[in-house]
């Protein structure tokens, strides 16, 4: 099937400020060379544990951030050599839901403000008809007429994740990056998100890119799914034969590690040492290293790359 | 900790060039032709043109202002025209006066304000808050000359218990209503912030830590609140600092108090704009050197800080 | 819901104390039983007259009536305070917002500049100006207020235009393509709008009281004008034998900057969203 | 506002319970009761009893109370960010605990610190005891909070969702720890959740709550085989599943929103999301049963 979305070799360094004067180069590698296609019509899962770089490639992909270097393709266009007025066009095409209910939506503007704001930059629609959009998008999230004067305080997590939602859908993207959207929510309103963003994908035919820390949520929802640790992808695959047979022994654990719905079941556990290291102090050869239980001695020289080991399972790592 | 310092070190000297370019700036416009503004009405071209030359003062702006700096970097801040003597020595004479009087406002502000705070927030919402938040919303809205002269007919005139003006021997009976009209101010202001820093840290987990291990209230308030909601209570101090400076040339006139405020007051009538913008220079220099203090202190005591400018 | 009973009540007192205030001011011409600045015939009869019947808070050295005076020093007071805030608060509010917006050298060189302002104590920096400035008078203290206080706003405009730039919701406005003025002017600017607002009451309150200093030290308006502050100075020379001439003027200004503190915070209750979610 | 509600539990001595529940279900305040750290004003203990080895804690003077807290009975917390003190070293504020409950001298205290420090596996624990909160990773400082809570070794450990701010690698290795001590320790462990996946691993026993109240309780066993009370099963339906094979399913979410304490119905409190809901659900709220031995729920629908 056609890419949507490629990225190829992305990276974004952010420098270390220390005092004014004297920078003494230290950088935080945030996303430190990551490649892969996201395909018309599907869900890319991406996790990862917290600072392993998934938000800020959501960011990178949206150019919200200039990479310090690699390109993303959107659709034809290079999204990173784009001027202003084509990146204005590209963004009807491409949105994004955010994690926080609470930042993400402006405290002082009303809800049919919020989520007609899109209609009024792209000039799609104005006066009755703009009204008469923002209540159907309203509709299409679930909620209704009745709450568009009202201001973000007044609803509930899942109900402002639902209004961010609208906001993004307002312009008619074809893209739409979830960037950790129902982590902040309680159980029995993140299903009700999830079953949201699958009926909204059906009847839109809208590309995702799914990112959470969550796996057993990016299983569900995810048609691939790439795992990334400090600032790389270490393993992508279908979703069901990335959690039937994974590969990275990173991607070993962090399945074992996520607590089974099931008493019964007593899986074999692998523990990982240690703490995740800094993105400003990256281990040499495979950054995994000195976590892995399977380490050998190829692993702190060289640094393993991303290949495919069987028909559309990449993993990068010295033991395939 | 020698890091700290050198980076706060940095952060002063681009302050301590805008704060001097300032003082330059007007003593350029102040002075208009500072020449004719020295020799008075018999000003003599040729003369004029010398004094220009070897002042420097046909040079461009620039170039003055690197003189200016120079001098200064030798404490050289001019010649006062009406005492006819350096100013450096003129500011040397009254600094004193006026350090001692800004140092028990301060001792006065927080103290007052910091035990103030302390107990409106401990005994939130009750009589005691209500009439700490009184007396300190009365503190930060009474002029500051006006405070001090009701204090000198209450406590000097009616009472007669203090001394109501000059320095006497530097001893303390005259420093008392001087220090506690300053220091009300700033009382006001801290207590204030004590008080909802104090109310932001008991909301804290850790504070629930200290008492789920069973810690007496009062260790967990004086212990492991107090030394967090003084951090934000220090911020304020220093900020704060500028404004009890500023008092001080109200408090010094309404008291006679021989400090650099009413040097500064006095210069002023006289038209001695040296004096005057050498006097105002020093204020700034004092309140950046406190400053600088009141960061120290904020290293000492938050461990954060280390890292963070690291 | 005592949050909501002490926000009510601060507001209303605030308001009430600066309504009076400004009536006063106002109605200056109305109001006062005497001309203020005339001076009357047979001075002597007249000169420092303690309160009575007809000069309800007695008379000054030439035989004015304080009350009078007062009701009249209430407008230039007032004025000042008002007048100095609304000039300062929109210059300051562009800095901090460039400031805090663009970031890198323009925020570096604009708060250096801010910093070095700020160095020195408001009021000596005020006397410093007064005194190249020449004239002392209504203009100049105008003048001088507004070139010491707009810091104090452009920093707390940038401030919170740091914060929010992280704000997901600025993001989330940048990727349905919005432009910059569109993010100043509808999401930045209205999320400053109610610290803004807080802190326009606060300066008022200070600008009242800067008033007042200067005016004391003779650097404020020149008579015949009267301000709260001058009148202080005029009355300072009294202080032991006639203290009605300092204690009244003060406590008109202390009641007037209690009034806008009472409201500064009944307004930073209310408008403060932690409170409200 | 009633924000918990006639909760009766209780835990046995070596045993690990469960405390499930959604946000504002009254969880946490009810894990606070316990050893009467709900800030007071706004928060007030109306009525009931908490007995612990034979004593009412409502009722116990403050002195002594604060001879339980941190000794007998302690607590974890959810934020290892915030939970620790800033401004002191790791190793203060464990030996501080134990110098509040023996009579031992700081050296002894800071020797004590240190090795309940290696206990709860912290590397070069002399060295970390040096070292201030934020030199330290989420996970390392849900250790030390634990460090500070065991240090004692107390009957009763009250955690109060220790690994939700922690990733999940790192949820692991704490669980194990505590799972880990509990053992060697023969201590009670009342572990607050709202993840059923937790709870399924490590439990002995389960007790949910909605809206303040308790709605059902059981062997973990039991109650995840045979679930009573619909909203149990609503939870457990509306998490997304991991096995493999099956064609991916429609999540079976609860409708509707969190509850709000201040707009509760007067019947069954599930009643408004309940799919299950019948006429008799409104008028009055059901007792909490015992359906089968050990297994009780708040449901007319239940047995």
């Amino acid at each position: 099937m056609e890419p949507l979305l490629v990225v190829k070799n992305l990276k974004k360094y952010f420098p270390l400020k220390r005092g004014i004067w004297f920078g003494e180069g230290a950088e935080v590698r945030a996303v430190d060379g990551v490649s892969f296609e996201v395909r018309r019509g599907e869900t890319m899962g991406l996790v990862g544990e917290s600072g392993c770089g998934k938000s800020t490639m959501a960011r990178l992909i949206l150019r919200l951030l200039e990479p310090t270097a690699g390109e993303v393709y959107f659709g034809k266009a290079s999204v990173f050599e784009t001027n202003k007025e084509e990146m204005r066009q590209l963004r009807r095409r491409m949105q994004i839901v955010f994690q926080d209910p609470y930042s993400s939506l402006d405290p002082r503007m009303p809800v049919d403000e919020i989520v007609g704001e899109g209609l009024t930059i792209h000039r799609l629609a104005r006066g009755k008809e703009k009204t008469d959009r923002v209540v159907d998008l309203l509709e299409m999230v679930g909620l209704g007429r009745e709450h568009m004067g009202r201001y973000p305080h007044e609803f509930s997590g899942g109900q402002r994740q639902r209004i961010g939602i609208a906001r993004a859908l307002a312009v008619g993207p074809e893209f739409l990056i979830a960037d950790e959207p129902v982590s902040a929510l309680d159980v029995s309103i993140q299903a009700q998100i999830i079953n949201l963003f699958e009926d909204l994908q059906e009847q839109l035919g809208l590309t995702y890119l799914f990112i959470a820390h969550d796996l057993r949520v990016v299983k569900h929802i995810s048609d691939r799914v790439a795992v990334m640790y400090l600032g790389q992808i270490v393993e992508l695959a279908d979703s069901d034969e990335l959690y039937r047979n994974p590969l990275h022994p990173y991607t070993q654990a962090l399945l074992s590690a996520i607590p089974e719905v099931d008493p019964q079941s007593k899986r074999q556990r692998i523990f990982l040492e240690g703490d995740p290291p800094s993105p400003v102090q990256i281990p040499s050869g495979c950054r995994f290293h000195p976590r892995c239980p399977k380490r050998f001695d190829r692993c702190d020289q060289e640094e393993p790359v991303l290949r495919e080991v069987s028909a559309g399972h990449w993993v990068s790592c010295h033991l395939y | 900790m020698g890091r700290y310092v050198l980076s706060r070190c940095r952060q002063v000297v681009p302050v301590l060039f805008g704060v001097t370019l300032i003082t330059f700036l007007l003593i350029h416009v102040g002075l208009g032709d500072p020449v004719r503004a020295m020799m008075g009405q018999r000003s003599d071209p040729e003369i004029a043109a010398r004094i220009r030359t070897e002042y420097g003062l046909d040079k461009p702006l620039w170039n003055q202002y690197t003189l200016y700096m120079g001098k200064l970097l030798v404490g050289d801040l001019g010649y006062s025209y009406r005492q006819r003597r350096p100013v450096s020595r003129v500011l040397a004479e009254r600094l004193p006066a006026t350090v001692r009087l800004a140092f028990a406002a301060m001792v006065v502000a927080l103290l007052v304000g910091g035990i103030a705070g302390t107990i409106a927030a401990v005994r939130h919402n009750t009589l005691w808050d209500l009439l700490i938040m009184t007396l300190s919303l009365l503190g930060i809205s009474t002029p500051v000359f006006w405070l001090g002269m009701m204090l000198i007919l209450l406590f000097g005139v009616w009472l007669g218990w203090f001394p109501i003006s000059g320095y006497g021997d530097g001893g303390f009976t005259h420093l008392v209503l001087p220090a506690l009209t300053l220091g009300a101010l700033q009382a006001g202001y801290i207590a204030r912030m004590t008080r909802s820093a104090l109310l932001e840290v008991l909301r804290q987990e850790y504070v629930q830590t200290a008492r789920a291990k069973g810690l007496r209230e009062r260790v967990v308030i004086l212990k492991h609140a107090l030394r967090n909601a003084i951090l934000p209570v220090l911020t304020l101090a220093g900020i704060g600092l500028a404004e009890l400076l500023a008092g001080a040339p109200l408090t010094e006139m309404v008291f006679a108090w021989p400090g650099l405020g009413r040097l500064l007051v006095s210069a002023l009538g006289n038209r001695d704009i040296p004096v005057v913008l050498g006097a105002t220079l020093l204020f700034a220099l004092i309140y950046l050197g406190a400053n600088f203090l009141v960061d120290l202190a904020y290293a000492a005591i938050d461990p954060r800080v280390e890292l963070t400018k690291r | 819901m005592t949050a909501w009973r002490q926000w009510h009540l601060g507001i209303l007192l605030g308001s009430v104390l600066l309504a009076f205030f400004g009536l006063i001011g106002l109605l200056a011409p109305l109001l006062a039983p005497h001309d203020p600045y005339q001076i009357p015939e047979g001075l002597q009869a007249f000169s420092l007259l303690s309160p009575r019947p007809d000069y309800w808070l007695g008379t000054d050295l030439l035989g004015r009536d304080l009350l009078s005076r007062i009701l009249y020093g209430a407008r230039v007071s007032l004025l000042v305070g008002v007048l100095v805030e609304l000039v300062v608060t929109p210059v300051g509010a562009t800095i901090g917002l460039f400031a805090g917006y663009f970031g890198g050298r323009m925020d570096a060189i604009l708060m250096r500049i801010t910093d070095a302002v700020m160095a020195f104590p408001a009021l000596v920096l005020a006397i410093a100006l007064t005194a190249v400035l020449e004239r002392p008078g209504l203009l100049s203290v105008i003048i001088v207020l507004t070139a010491v206080r707009w810091t104090t706003v452009a920093r707390l405009v940038r401030g919170q235009v740091l914060s929010l730039r992280e704000a997901e919701h600025i993001a989330a406005t940048v990727v349905l393509g919005a432009g910059r003025g569109r993010i100043i002017f509808r999401h930045l600017l209205p999320n400053c709008l109610a610290p803004i607002l807080v802190a326009m009451t606060f300066g008022v309150a200070s600008n009242i009281l800067s008033e007042a200093g200067l005016g004391f030290l003779g650097l404020g308006v020149q008579p015949p004008t009267v301000s709260w502050g001058s009148l202080l100075a005029e009355g300072a020379v009294y202080l032991t034998v006639k203290p009605w001439l300092c204690i009244f003027p003060g406590l008109a200004i202390t009641c007037t900057v209690l009034g806008f503190h009472v409201l500064g915070d009944g307004l930073r209750d209310i408008l403060d969203p932690r409170l409200r979610s | 506002m009633r924000a918990v509600d006639g909760v009766t539990l209780s835990v046995r001595p070596g045993e690990m319970l469960g405390l499930v529940g959604e946000s504002g279900c009254g969880k946490t305040v009810t894990a606070l009761s316990i050893l009467r750290l709900v800030p007071d004003p706004p928060g007030r203990i109306v009525g009931g009893t908490i007995s612990f080895e034979g004593r009412d804690l409502v009722r116990l003077p403050e002195e002594e109370i604060r001879k339980i807290r941190g000794c007998a009975i302690s607590m974890i917390f959810q934020e290892p960010m915030t939970s620790l003190n800033p401004v002191f070293t790791v190793g203060e504020q464990v030996a501080e605990g134990i110098r509040q409950h023996q009579k031992v001298s700081r050296r002894e205290a800071w020797d004590q610190a240190v090795e309940v420090l290696k206990r709860v596996k912290i590397s070069d624990p002399a060295r970390r005891a040096r070292e201030y909160p934020h030199q330290l990773s989420g996970g390392m400082r849900q250790r030390v909070m634990i460090a500070i809570a065991l240090a004692l070794r107390p009957k009763l450990l009250i955690a109060d969702e220790p690994t939700t701010a922690l990733d999940v690698t790192i949820q692991a290795q704490i669980l194990e720890l505590l799972l880990g001590l509990q053992e060697e320790m023969k201590m009670a462990v009342m572990l607050i959740t709202h993840d059923l996946g937790v709870i399924a691993e490590t439990a002995d026993r389960v007790v949910v709550m909605y809206a303040g109240r308790v709605v059902e309780e059981a062997s973990v066993k039991e109650l995840f085989d045979n679930p009573l009370h619909p909203y149990t099963q609503g939870l457990m339906e509306s998490l997304p599943r991991l096995e493999t094979g099956k064609a991916r399913r429609r999540l079976r979410a609860i409708p509707g929103l969190v509850p709000n304490l201040l707009e509760l119905p007067t019947g069954c409190k599930f009643a408004p999301r309940c799919p299950k809901v019948v006429e008799q659900c409104w008028p009055t709220e059901p007792e909490l049963r015992e359906i089968r031995p050990g297994h009780s729920a708040r449901c007319i629908l239940a047995g």
